[in-house]
Parts: structure tokens; C-alpha cells; sequence
């Protein structure tokens, strides 16, 4: 079972990425689980998703405290919202940003900066990091395919905004490829 | 088809399958992307002959249904919480009519303080009101109750409330297979109503009725939900025969052949319950079973006695409770296997939609401490509240 | 002879009331209080409604006086399709009914129908969401200014200054001194529906022409009907009708059309009367005219029979 | 289909509740008598006829008519309609124009030859009538239809009687009144003109039943001191020379005076002036409101230019002069005395108009028959004379004098004849309750003007038409309130919330004592009053 949380704030598409993610696993034959940290749904606010993907059935619904990745959205919510809490040794943390982040840690972590706000602004158009992210956590973790991505954009969006989002994904993959 | 959805898309993808022919809804969390989705469903064409109503109360979205019902159309709703009480006078109405409306209620706790987030207390404030009720364990049942409902509730002219944990089910992505139209239509066959509105039917409906017939007519209303327990069975039955998968029935056991102490919950809570006791009989002595209730209303008693009457101790996990008396599940339980010299414990979680982790339930399971308690109740809290002034001392736990 | 007559053996200007193979919507049997104006109101409107539409009609019926003494187990007054749920979800119930019927593509035309509690009190926001959405349903509402079944209590269509078991003339107070707030025909062209209308027992030709116009228009229609009440009104059961005709005189019931929201007729009085001579034949204004009477206190509900006559051009206001 | 339990019904059912138990007091439906047939003095049904008029069934009508009174065209011109005084659509908005819808009707009926159907039998009995005035003419008419052979003597020329020799042309044509009486020569009824009966003990014994119908044709004498060189005429005379000998016109000078105050003075003042008189004055010793004339025949004689003079007796006649007694009359009272004025008038001719006494020499005889100190036969109530098998009616008998007066007592004295002759006695009916306006809710009667018409012509012996078209019948009619008698408005039925009154194919209305609750709506709501509320009977 392999446990991703995320981070952001509403209107950035955190749950969105969930879903994307949880399709991407599916469209691979796996199981996956997501699901918001629910609430009322208010712009800006600190918000967090969840997604589980597993080999078998998922039953639990517990909110993920100990997840193998968190992918963090809005890097100003890493310190109000605890992000890296529970995060498991030589987990995954990806990080909307352009620039590196220092952060002090007692655990070993691999943690990936990528510039998403402004990929996603250059090539879609708004300010809408999650697909971004997605292409670079697929590059970061292997545990999904590219291509899942592709298709799970393809499914939640239309039009030029899939084909752009799905460009942006191809993008951040690849820079997030070319920088390991 | 298999797919990977919000539970709420799934549900509306499973009612439009059943064809209803008048859709209301009124938005309420976090019932309404429900809603959302057949109005979408209805409007791109793949819904025909429905009509869509926007309405401006739950107690409006009930009395549509009731009408077109009457009517003698297919009909469907969705509510949550606040909204359920506050068609709580038509719920009765409808059920008191024999109108065999299918509603979804995304479960969700009940004001004041205002809180959102899931529990069972909405459900349960209904539990007498004469409708049949069901709960889903993931979204797959979910779907799939949906579709016996409309047989079951049809079949025996009583509404159905299929009951989906708010958040937990109605917004979670996971994999859910939609069946075909075909496959629903032979299943579900067209709508033969019982009583309609026309020329040819110029009934009455919804007469007076004097004390001298009043507890017969509520007597036949009990007997019906009596014998829904062999509808709800039977249509269990037929959907495994028709769709190979084991959704729905009275109840459901898990691992209960032999254990020694068997959990017993409804809804959603049962996967992480699974999980728990997966655990718990992996590594422990004791060996754990779970039983899930799926029909709360008609409430199985022979078959959960059946169930239960092994056991040495029942831990009832619910997510409602009376206030200043105790769990409702539980009580009923306890009812059940009066006589059988079983423990039946109460564990009230996730109250409020209070997180309900794998490691508290473990914990609870393996080493019940009380006969009735909260689960995750933050102590510190309470005796803090129990030092302010405002706070009566008397009956002091 | 005479056209104000109900009928005539020549034919000429009749009503559906005066036919003899009228429909009997609601027919003998039922267990309205003699000289009960609603029961005949009911039936005035349903058997207009069913001979214009062939008989294609379906009720809905707000829980009330008309609901309880025309169905109780196991006798049934109805000769038409209906169906009561409760008391304030008439106007809903029969939204679902006219859906039910569109999805069927059936061509039944939806009434609902309630008393004034069922309608401006308890009903009002199912009325208004009904209202609000268009819906092809016909609302009848049969005022007869308090809530009757209950033991005549003040409702929001009770007059102002009457009598009810809620608003008693004791001490300084004068029955309903709350004053007559709301006026659900104005509330109902707010919604811009396309049909509202006002029409009163008192003139059953005038309420046949309205309920026949208002079955065929598609959307949300609203006919207010005055239906004066012997038991909360007292007054002897054989002046039901006169009372209803009283009441259009002085001004008090103005019969008028709307459309969209815009009145687009009005019933001229040709002798306009006091309102004095309406209210001194009921026991619920007794106070205003007995010993211990303010004097010419019955003059508010004067000035308010005056609006009537100013804002819906009813004629020269005679009485100041 | 399986209904549930209780609450969901058959429709319908509720006939099963027989809500009629709940009544302390029920409605009936009644016949109440309209005032106009109240007081027609004949008895016309006039409701019945208006009703039949209504519809434009004319014939109907006239057979409805003729039921109570075989003149229709003469009545519609000469009779003062106590109907329309007493019609309660004045209390509305003017009396319905009875008079005129009865001419009208009369004249399409000769206009078209309608005839009397013959008597259905024959009794063989033979009945005498004396004068074949409107009193014997009527009573002619109802014998003859009743089966018995008729003969009338009469003494005159023509018959007719008054209303041949005291209603001028200009108001009743002779073409109808000719006609009108044809109709009962041709029922078989044998009248023999320029018959004189001196004595009654002549002629009585040859027939079964006799009926005194002589009227009153002697003027009354007065004690005015009258000169020789005076001109001076009875009204009655001048009536009759007129009508015997049209080619002999009377001379009454430029300045005639009229004395009397009754129609036969109107009529003698406006014939004055039809002869050619320049100036026509009634003297009359009452007010002008106690004149027995009728009122429309003041107003048509004032608009003629007649001039009429009150309050003054003529004390005597001398020549040309003749000197007038000013009198004052006190109504509350009834004293009538003379101030002491005088006043001096010059005239041409004076005409005598104060009244007609009967001629009794024919009963002189005739031991039984007993004349009351006015002069009148009297009569039972059964209008038998103290002979049997005579009777007497009309002008003869105490009573009002006036055509209708007189057709109503030959129709109740042919009755009377009928029973006699058959061994029995007249009962009358009994008459219903009288629907007053009371009774009435009018709310349901549009207002609808009475159609007036202008009967004043030209000066001279024509008369005007007037009569209505058949629309203006019609809708003249239509003003009918219907008063006590239902007129199918199904108010009643309409209002009933309880429907408890049947409507039957044919527009009957029937209370069904089932379900009626006794709330008393259909009474109240019933515009001609046919509807009473009566406290019901405990089973």
C-alpha cells in the first residue's frame, strides 16, 4: 500500500490531484482510494487530500497519517498545516517551488522542488499546479505511469485545457527526470 | 463497467440506471454532488424523461416525490442532516402513504453546535418513521443498494432510505463497477405503480383515519416491513445471480465462524473495522469476527441472533447515540441476545465525523475498558469543561 | 330572466354550477359545517376545472377543514383524483404531481388547493419555491381569514380587528389588532407567474371565467378565493353567499386579474357599501359596534376596503 | 389495483354518509301568488303568460290568457292594470309593462286569426244571458266552453256594452272589440241585438239558469239648477250617439266644461276635444290626486290640452254662464265642504260625468230579487240573486266598475252558473301565500328599464299603435321577477354545498332530504322567494 497525502489551499485543485492520482493507479489495475479532508469548500483555505493505491481491495478509511509521499501544493502551508507529520523515513515530498526549500528535518527524506505554479501559468494558462505536480510525482516515485497521468488528465478535463494540462505534466516529468 | 469515481458520481450514475421520472434535490453537504451529477446526467440526455426539479426546502424535495409518486411515477431524492429533519413530517407522510421512494441519505450528524461531517445521528432520528433503511459498507454497495432499492421499495410500497456515509463515501474516489442499462433494465423493470392519478384511478389518497382503524393501518405498515425481510433477502439473491456481486441482504458477517467476539457496526466504519480485526486475529489469541448490519430497518432479529449467539462478547461501534440514555445499535443488540449471556459492549465513535483510526479500534477491541464509551473522547476537555462554573456538578460521571 | 342567476332555462350566460350533469367534484356526503362556503367553493372551481379540461384533473389538497370532512376512512367526497399530504407541502406535492404527469408526457391539468393557514401561513414557502420555478400547477386558495379546523384561530389572512379564539377582544385590545399584513395574491405577482387572480363565492360566474382561463395556462397560476365561514365568522348559515357578496361591495375583496404581475382587470362595484353594513353581520366584529365599542373604530377596516377600491380601481371611494 | 388500507379510497363513497340527519329545518320548494294576479280582477295568470312570452311562444301565451279572459287585445287597451300598481319590479326599477305585452300579444292573435278551440262536450243545458256587455260576453264565453247553450239578449244595437258605448274609439279600435267578440259568436254563442227584456219573468222559465248582466247605463240625476236655454249632456248619452250614429256629430259649442272626476269624465273631456271643442275644462270637487281616473288617463287628457279645475262644484247652469262653488276637502277626513267662493265660468255645453246607476225595472218584477239601498242587485257569494238559477253580475252588482271588474265576474259567475247547473256549489281555490317583495332577493335581477310607450296621437277617433314588436315582448317579458315561483335560475342548485338538490333532465329541481343540512343558503339565495324554510319533522 502506498499512502500519498497532499497539501494546498482550495482553489489550487489538492483534491483534484487526489483523484487524478487515485485514476492514474486504477487505469494501471491497481486500487486506489481518494478523498478530501472534508470541508466546507472555501477559496484559499488550507485544504488536504488523500490517496491510497494497493495491490488489494482497500478497506480502511482512516485519514493517512503515515503516508509513503506527501505532495505539497502551496509551500506556505507546510508549517501551519504540520505537512511532513507522519511522513514515513525516506518518504517522498514533493514541493510546488521554484525555488529549494531548506527545511530541517530529523528524518531522511527525498524531497523534490519543482517550479509548478509557473509551468502550469506558461502553459495552461492559471495558476493550477496539480496536474504539474502529478507528471513530476509520477518522474519522482515511479509509482505511477506517465501515460496513467495523461489519461487521468484526460478524464477529469476537455478540450485545450487536457491537451494543455497534459503538456505541462509531460514537461514536469521530464524536468523532474532530468533533475535526478 | 469498472471505474474509478467519487462515490457520488457512482450513485448518480446507478440512479439514472434505475430511470426515475422526477428528480428534486435541494442542496445540503454532502449530499449534493449526488444530485449535482443526475442533474447532469438528465441534462446531456443519458437521463430521459425525467424531470429535474430545483427546489427551495428538503421539505419541498419530499412532497415532489410524494406528488409524483402518487403521481405514479419513479421518483428519487437525496438528503442529508438538517435536511432530513426538516422533511422529518413528510418522511412520515410518505411512508404512511405507501409511496416507494428511493432517497439517499449522505449521512451526516445533527445541530447544534453546526457540524457537517459524518455520523449516523440523522439516520437515526428517522429509525420509526416507517421507511426501509440501508446502509453501505463502500461505494460499491452503495451503487448496488441503489439499485435493489427501487425493486425492493416498489415491491413492497414503502420508501427505501439507502443510507451513504457523508464524506466518507459520497466523496471518496475508488473503484466502482456500473452495471449496464440493459442489465439494470431487466432487473429493474419498468414501473408498475400501485396507485396513480388519472381519470381512470380518481382515488383518494391520503384519507383520515379515525382511532377505530388507525392501529390496524400502522399494524399493516409494521407487518410489511416484516416481510421485507424476505424481499430484501430475495432481491439480495437475484442481484447476485444477475450481477455477481454479493451487495445488500439483511446483514453480512465477516470471520464470525467461531470468534469470540464479534464487532457489529453499520456503514463505512466496517472497512477500517476489517482492517482492525485483520490485525487483531493476525497477531493475538483472541479471535475477532465482524458483523455488518445492512438493513437497520426491518431490523433482522432472527438473523443477527443467529449471527451473534456464538459469540462470547458483541462490540457494537455506532455512530449515533441517545442522548442520556446510551447507543441505540447497541440497545436493540442487546435486545436481540437478552437471555444468551453475552456481553454487549457500546463504543460511540465518530461522532461528528471524529477521525475513527485502525489503532483506536484495536485498541478498544482488544481491551474494552467500559460497557459504554467514546472513542477518542479527549478527557482533558471534558474535565476542564467539568471545572468551569457553568457546568452542573451534579451527576458528575 | 336575469344573467346574475346561476342558471336559466334559456341557457343564456350559465354556469357550470347550474348544469345538470355537472361533475360533482366533491359530492354529498361530505361533512362540512352547514353553509360551509368552502365545500361549494371546492366544488365551484374543481368542476370548472374538470369540464374544461374533460375531467383531466389531479388535486392536491392542503391538510384543513376541506381536507378533513371531505376524506376520512372510509368515505371519500372526491369524485376526482386526489391526494392530501400535508399541511404545508400542498403547493410541493403538487409540483411533484405536474413532473410526475411532464414525464409522462400526459396532458393532466395539477391543482392544489388549501385554506388561508395552509396557504399564506404554514404553505408559504413551498407556495412561493412553487411559485418561483413556474410550475405548471393551479393554486386555490380558499380564504376564509383564520384557521377554522383548529377552532378559529388568527391567521396571516385574518381581517384586522376580528374576533378569533387566538386574538380575543379583551381589555384594551380589539380582536386582531395585529393588522392584516399580508396579501399572498400581491406576493404571488411578485413571482411574475403568469395567471393570479382574486374571486369570492359571492360571484360564481366571475370565479368559473377565472378558474376556466387559469387551468390552461402553462406555468404557476393563483387564484385567491373568499369563502366566508358561518362557524369562525357567526353569522347564520344562509348568509354565506350574501356575506361573500357583501364583502365584494365594500371593497374589502377586490376580484381582479393579473398577468406576469401586472393587474390587468378589475370588477367595477356599481354601489359601492360601507363596510359597516359587511361587518355587522358577523359575531367576529361584534365588538366593534357594541356598548363597549370604540367609537367608529370599524373605520381602520373602512380605510382598508378604500385602499382596495383606490389601488384596484374598483370605483369613487363613497365612504371616508 | 390493491389499494392500501384506510388511506387511499374509492371515489365517491361518502354518499354513504346521509347527511340529511344533521338538519333541525329543511327547505320546501312553494307556489306563492305573484301580487299582479293578486289583483287583476280577473284573475289573470299573468306570470304564466309572461313566462310563455318569455320563450316568444305567443300562441301559448294567448291560450295562457284566454284561460281567465276571452278580450286579450281590449283588456291590453282598457284596462287600468292594477297588475302593474302592485307588480313588485316597482320597488326595482319600474312595474313591467303588463298592460302592453297583453295588447300586443292580443293583436298578433287577431292579426292572425287565432280561434277558441270549441267545448269539448255538450251539456244540453241552456243559460240566458242579459246584456251582452264584457260581463256577459265573459260569462257567455266560459259557459259555452264549459258545454252549455248560450243566448244573450241585448238591448243595444251592437254588443259590447260599456265597452262599446263608454270607452271612445280612439282607445279601443271597434275592429278589436269586434273581433274579440266574433271569437265567441263563433264558440256558438247566440247573440240577439236589439233585444229588450223588460221583465225578467218573461224569459227566466225558458232556460236552465239565467245571468243578469244589464249593467249600469241610467246617468245619475243631480239637483243642479239647470236653465232651460242651457246645453247639457250626459256623458253616457254622448258615448252612445256617437257610436249608433256616427254621421250625426253633436255640436258642443268652442268652451265645454266636464263635470266628474272619474275615466268616464277623462273620456269626455278628450272626445270634447276631439268634436272640436277649443277649450275643455273638468270641474271636480276633490284634489286632483283623489280623482278616480286613472292617473295615466289624467296625465294623456292634461297633455291634450284639457283643462282640469279642482276643488269646485257647479251649483248651477244658466246659459252660457255657469257659476262654480269653490270647496275645500280635508283627505284625513274625508269632509268635503264649500268655502263659500264662488266663481263664474262661461261654457258652450256642459258634460255630465258623475256617475251610472242600474235600471231595475227589469227585476221589478220578479219576486226574490232584492235591490240594496245603492241601487245594486245583491247577490250571494256564489253571485246568485235571491232566485234560483238567477244571477247577476257586472255593473248591476256592488262593486268596481270596470271592464276587467266586469269579464272577472262573468268568468266566476259562468263558474258559479256551471256548478248550479251540474247540482253543486262553487268552491273557489285556495289561494297560496302572497309573494311580496319581501320575500324576494333581488340582488339576482338586473336592472332593466320598463319599456314606456307614448299612446298620445293625434286629436282625433284613431288610435295610435303602440303595441311592442315581438322582440320588445320578449324582452319586456324577460322583466318578470317570477315573484313565488320558481323560474329555473338554479340558484338553489348551484349554491347547495352539500348538493343536495337534484336537477332532473328537464330542469326540475328536487331537495334531497339525504344529504341536505338545513343551512337554508338555497331560501336565502332564491331570487323569486319559491323556496321556505320549515322546521323539519322528527321521524
Amino acid at each position: 500500500m502506498f499512502q500519498v497525502r497532499l497539501h494546498g489551499r482550495g482553489g489550487q485543485g489538492v483534491v483534484t490531484a487526489a483523484e487524478m492520482l487515485s485514476i492514474s493507479a486504477f487505469l494501471e489495475g491497481k486500487h486506489a482510494q481518494a478523498f478530501p479532508s472534508f470541508g466546507s469548500e472555501r477559496m484559499g483555505a488550507p485544504v488536504q487530500a488523500f490517496c491510497r493505491i494497493s495491490e488489494n481491495e482497500i478497506r480502511s478509511r482512516e485519514p493517512i497519517m503515515n503516508p509513503d509521499a506527501v505532495i505539497i501544493l502551496d509551500r506556505t502551508v507546510i508549517e501551519p498545516a504540520n505537512a511532513f507529520s507522519g511522513l514515513k523515513e525516506n518518504g517522498y515530498a514533493l514541493i510546488n517551488s521554484s525555488t529549494k526549500i531548506n527545511v530541517s528535518l530529523s528524518k531522511s527524506l527525498k524531497i523534490k522542488c519543482i517550479g509548478a505554479t509557473e509551468i502550469a501559468l506558461d502553459l495552461v494558462g492559471r495558476p493550477i499546479p496539480n496536474a504539474v505536480l502529478l507528471g513530476s510525482f509520477s518522474a519522482l516515485t515511479n509509482i505511477i505511469k506517465i501515460d496513467s497521468v495523461i489519461k487521468a488528465i484526460n478524464t477529469k478535463f476537455s478540450g485545450s485545457i487536457a491537451e494543455k494540462n497534459v503538456k505541462a505534466a509531460q514537461i514536469a516529468y521530464e524536468q523532474t527526470l532530468g533533475g535526478m | 463497467m469498472l471505474q474509478q469515481l467519487e462515490g457520488s458520481q457512482a450513485l448518480a450514475k446507478a440512479i439514472a440506471l434505475c430511470r426515475p421520472q422526477v428528480v428534486c434535490a435541494y442542496p445540503i453537504t454532502p449530499q449534493t454532488h449526488i444530485v449535482e451529477g443526475i442533474g447532469e446526467l438528465v441534462r446531456n440526455g443519458t437521463l430521459k424523461n425525467c424531470e429535474f426539479l430545483n427546489v427551495e426546502s428538503e421539505m419541498a424535495a419530499i412532497s415532489v416525490a410524494i406528488g409524483s409518486e402518487a403521481a405514479g411515477v419513479r421518483s428519487y431524492t437525496a438528503t442529508s442532516s438538517q435536511g432530513l429533519l426538516y422533511m422529518m413530517e413528510a418522511v412520515y407522510n410518505a411512508s404512511g402513504l405507501e409511496l416507494p421512494i428511493v432517497m439517499t441519505l449522505g449521512n451526516r450528524t445533527i445541530g447544534s453546535p453546526i457540524n457537517i461531517w459524518n455520523d449516523h445521528s440523522d439516520a437515526m432520528s428517522v429509525r420509526d418513521a416507517g421507511w426501509l433503511m440501508l446502509f453501505a459498507e463502500n461505494n460499491q454497495e452503495a451503487v448496488d443498494l441503489h439499485i435493489q432499492a427501487f425493486k425492493i421499495a416498489e415491491s413492497i410500497k414503502c420508501p427505501v432510505m439507502v443510507c451513504v456515509d457523508g464524506f466518507v463515501l459520497t466523496h471518496a474516489y475508488e473503484q466502482v463497477n456500473i452495471p449496464e442499462q440493459n442489465e439494470v433494465d431487466e432487473f429493474l423493470p419498468k414501473y408498475n405503480p400501485h396507485i396513480s392519478m388519472d381519470k381512470k384511478h380518481s382515488y383518494a389518497i391520503g384519507a383520515m383515519v379515525s382511532p377505530n382503524d388507525f392501529m390496524e393501518v400502522r399494524y399493516l405498515a409494521h407487518k410489511r416491513q416484516l416481510d421485507a425481510l424476505d424481499v430484501i433477502s430475495n432481491v439480495r439473491e437475484e442481484f447476485l445471480s444477475k450481477f455477481n456481486r454479493n451487495s445488500g441482504g439483511l446483514i453480512r458477517g465477516y470471520n464470525i465462524d467461531g470468534a469470540d467476539t464479534v464487532i457489529v457496526a453499520m456503514g463505512s466504519v466496517l472497512g477500517t473495522i476489517k482492517d482492525a480485526v485483520d490485525n487483531l486475529n493476525a497477531s493475538g489469541n483472541e479471535k475477532f469476527g465482524v458483523l455488518s448490519i445492512i438493513s437497520y430497518r426491518p431490523f433482522p432479529q432472527n438473523e443477527i441472533k443467529k449471527a451473534l449467539n456464538q459469540a462470547k462478547r458483541v462490540i457494537v461501534v455506532e455512530k449515533a447515540f441517545a442522548l442520556g440514555k446510551g447507543g441505540i445499535l447497541s440497545q436493540e443488540i442487546e435486545l436481540v441476545l437478552k437471555g444468551l449471556n453475552i456481553d454487549v459492549i457500546s463504543i460511540i465513535a465518530g461522532i461528528g465525523g471524529r477521525i475513527i483510526t485502525k489503532q483506536m479500534l484495536m485498541e478498544c477491541f482488544e481491551n474494552p475498558k467500559d460497557k459504554f464509551q467514546f472513542l477518542g473522547l479527549n478527557r482533558a476537555t471534558i474535565e476542564k469543561e467539568y471545572q468551569s462554573p457553568c457546568i452542573s456538578k451534579v451527576g458528575k460521571e | 330572466m336575469s344573467s346574475l342567476t346561476m342558471g336559466n332555462r334559456f341557457g343564456r350566460n350559465t354556469t357550470v354550477q347550474s348544469e345538470n350533469n355537472r361533475p360533482n367534484s366533491l359530492t354529498s356526503g361530505h361533512r362540512a359545517c352547514q353553509g360551509c362556503g368552502e365545500a361549494l367553493a371546492a366544488r365551484c372551481s374543481l368542476d370548472a376545472a374538470y369540464i374544461e379540461t374533460k375531467g383531466n384533473i389531479a388535486v392536491v389538497n392542503a391538510t384543513g377543514c376541506l381536507e378533513v370532512f371531505s376524506c376520512a376512512y372510509p368515505e371519500n367526497s372526491w369524485n376526482i383524483p386526489w391526494v392530501h399530504s400535508l399541511f404545508g407541502n400542498a403547493a410541493a406535492v403538487a409540483s411533484g404531481v405536474a413532473a410526475a404527469f411532464k414525464s409522462q408526457k400526459k396532458d393532466i391539468r395539477v391543482i392544489a388547493q388549501g385554506g388561508d393557514g395552509g396557504t399564506t401561513d404554514i404553505g408559504m414557502a413551498c407556495l412561493s419555491g412553487m411559485f418561483e420555478r413556474n410550475d405548471d400547477v393551479l393554486y386555490i386558495c380558499y380564504d376564509n381569514e383564520a384557521y377554522m379546523n383548529t377552532g378559529v384561530q388568527r391567521s396571516s389572512a385574518t381581517l384586522t380587528f376580528a374576533r378569533t379564539a387566538t386574538t380575543l377582544p379583551n381589555g384594551q385590545y380589539m380582536g386582531n389588532d395585529i393588522r392584516t399584513g399580508k396579501n399572498v395574491p400581491e406576493i404571488a405577482m411578485a413571482h411574475g407567474i403568469p395567471y393570479v387572480a382574486s374571486a369570492s363565492i359571492g360571484d360564481i360566474h366571475d370565479l368559473e371565467k377565472k378558474v376556466k382561463k387559469a387551468i390552461h395556462i402553462k406555468g404557476a397560476k393563483y387564484i385567491q378565493i373568499h369563502s366566508p365561514c358561518p362557524l369562525g365568522w357567526g353569522y347564520p348559515t344562509e348568509n354565506t353567499i350574501q356575506l361573500a357578496k357583501l364583502a365584494i361591495k365594500c371593497g374589502l375583496y377586490p376580484l381582479f386579474e393579473a398577468e406576469n404581475g401586472v393587474v390587468v382587470n378589475s370588477t367595477a362595484i356599481d354601489n359601492i357599501i360601507s363596510v359597516e353594513s359587511y361587518l355587522k353581520g358577523q359575531k367576529r366584529f361584534a365588538h366593534l359596534f357594541g356598548k363597549n365599542a370604540q367609537v367608529n373604530s370599524w373605520k381602520v377596516i373602512q380605510e382598508l376596503a378604500n385602499n382596495h377600491i383606490r389601488k384596484y380601481k374598483l370605483g369613487e371611494v363613497v365612504y371616508e | 389495483m390493491n389499494k392500501p388500507f384506510a388511506t387511499v379510497l374509492d371515489p365517491g363513497t361518502s354518499l354513504n354518509n346521509k347527511t340529511g340527519s344533521w338538519r333541525t329545518i329543511r327547505p320546501e320548494y312553494v307556489h306563492r301568488l305573484p301580487p299582479c294576479n293578486v289583483t287583476c280582477p280577473a284573475g289573470e295568470n299573468i306570470q304564466q303568460w309572461l313566462s310563455l312570452a318569455q320563450e316568444g311562444r305567443f300562441f301559448e301565451a294567448w291560450l295562457e290568457m284566454i284561460k281567465d279572459n276571452p278580450f286579450p287585445a281590449t283588456m291590453g287597451r282598457v284596462c287600468y292594470h292594477t297588475c302593474e300598481t302592485t307588480c313588485n319590479r316597482v320597488q326595482f326599477d319600474g312595474a313591467v309593462n303588463i298592460n302592453l305585452i297583453e295588447r300586443s300579444i292580443g293583436d298578433i292573435a287577431i292579426s292572425k286569426n287565432w280561434k277558441f278551440s270549441p267545448p269539448e262536450k255538450s251539456s244540453g243545458k241552456n243559460v240566458l244571458i242579459i246584456g251582452a256587455g264584457p260581463s256577459g260576453l265573459s260569462a257567455a264565453y266560459f259557459l259555452r266552453k264549459f258545454g252549455h247553450n248560450v243566448t244573450i239578449y241585448e238591448s243595444h244595437k251592437l254588443p259590447g256594452g260599456m265597452a262599446r258605448y263608454g270607452v271612445p274609439k280612439y282607445r279601443l279600435p271597434r275592429h278589436i272589440l269586434d273581433a274579440e267578440i266574433q271569437r265567441i259568436i263563433d264558440l256558438g254563442v247566440n247573440i240577439k241585438c236589439n233585444q229588450k227584456v223588460d221583465c225578467l219573468n218573461d224569459v227566466k222559465d225558458k232556460f236552465d239558469a239565467v245571468y243578469l248582466a244589464v249593467g249600469a247605463s241610467l246617468a245619475s240625476q243631480t239637483d243642479i239648477e239647470i236653465s232651460d236655454d242651457s246645453k247639457t249632456v250626459d256623458a253616457i248619452d254622448l258615448f252612445k250617439n256617437l257610436e249608433d250614429y256616427p254621421d250625426e256629430v253633436p255640436n258642443l259649442g268652442q268652451k265645454v266644461l266636464v263635470y266628474g272626476g272619474g275615466n268616464t269624465a277623462i273620456d269626455a273631456a278628450r272626445t270634447a276635444l276631439r268634436l272640436g271643442a277649443k277649450s275643455v275644462k273638468i270641474i271636480y270637487r276633490r284634489t286632483i290626486n283623489n280623482m278616480p281616473a286613472h292617473e295615466s288617463e289624467i296625465q294623456e287628457a292634461l297633455s291634450e290640452g284639457v283643462e282640469i279645475h279642482c276643488l269646485r262644484t257647479i251649483s248651477s247652469i244658466k246659459g252660457e254662464k255657469i257659476l262654480l262653488a269653490k270647496m275645500n276637502y280635508d283627505e284625513e277626513t274625508n269632509n268635503l265642504f264649500k268655502t263659500g267662493e264662488t266663481e263664474l265660468v262661461i261654457a258652450d255645453s256642459v258634460i255630465f260625468a258623475i256617475g251610472q246607476s242600474v235600471e231595475d225595472s227589469i227585476v221589478k218584477n220578479t219576486k226574490g230579487i232584492l235591490i240594496s239601498n245603492k241601487g245594486v242587485i245583491e247577490i250571494n257569494k256564489s253571485m246568485q240573486t235571491g232566485v234560483k238559477g238567477v244571477f247577476a253580475g257586472g255593473d248591476v252588482i256592488h262593486g268596481k266598475r270596470t271592464v276587467t271588474h266586469a269579464i272577472g265576474y262573468g268568468k266566476k259567475a259562468a263558474k258559479s252558473i256551471d256548478a248550479f247547473l251540474n247540482g253543486k256549489e262553487y268552491e273557489p281555490n285556495l289561494k297560496n301565500e302572497i309573494a311580496n317583495f319581501k320575500k324576494l332577493n333581488t340582488e339576482y335581477y338586473k336592472s332593466d328599464k320598463r319599456k314606456e310607450v307614448c299612446r298620445l296621437g293625434e286629436l282625433n277617433f284613431e288610435e295610435k299603435d303602440v303595441s311592442y314588436s315581438d322582440e320588445q315582448i320578449i324582452q319586456e317579458s324577460n322583466r318578470c321577477f317570477s315573484c313565488g315561483n320558481c323560474f329555473h335560475c338554479d340558484n338553489c342548485y348551484a349554491y347547495c354545498p352539500d348538493n343536495a338538490i337534484i336537477k332532473h333532465e328537464d330542469g326540475t329541481l328536487e331537495f334531497n332530504y339525504d344529504y341536505c343540512k338545513g343551512c337554508g343558503i338555497c331560501a336565502k339565495e332564491c331570487p323569486c322567494g319559491s323556496i321556505r324554510m320549515v322546521t323539519d319533522d322528527i321521524n
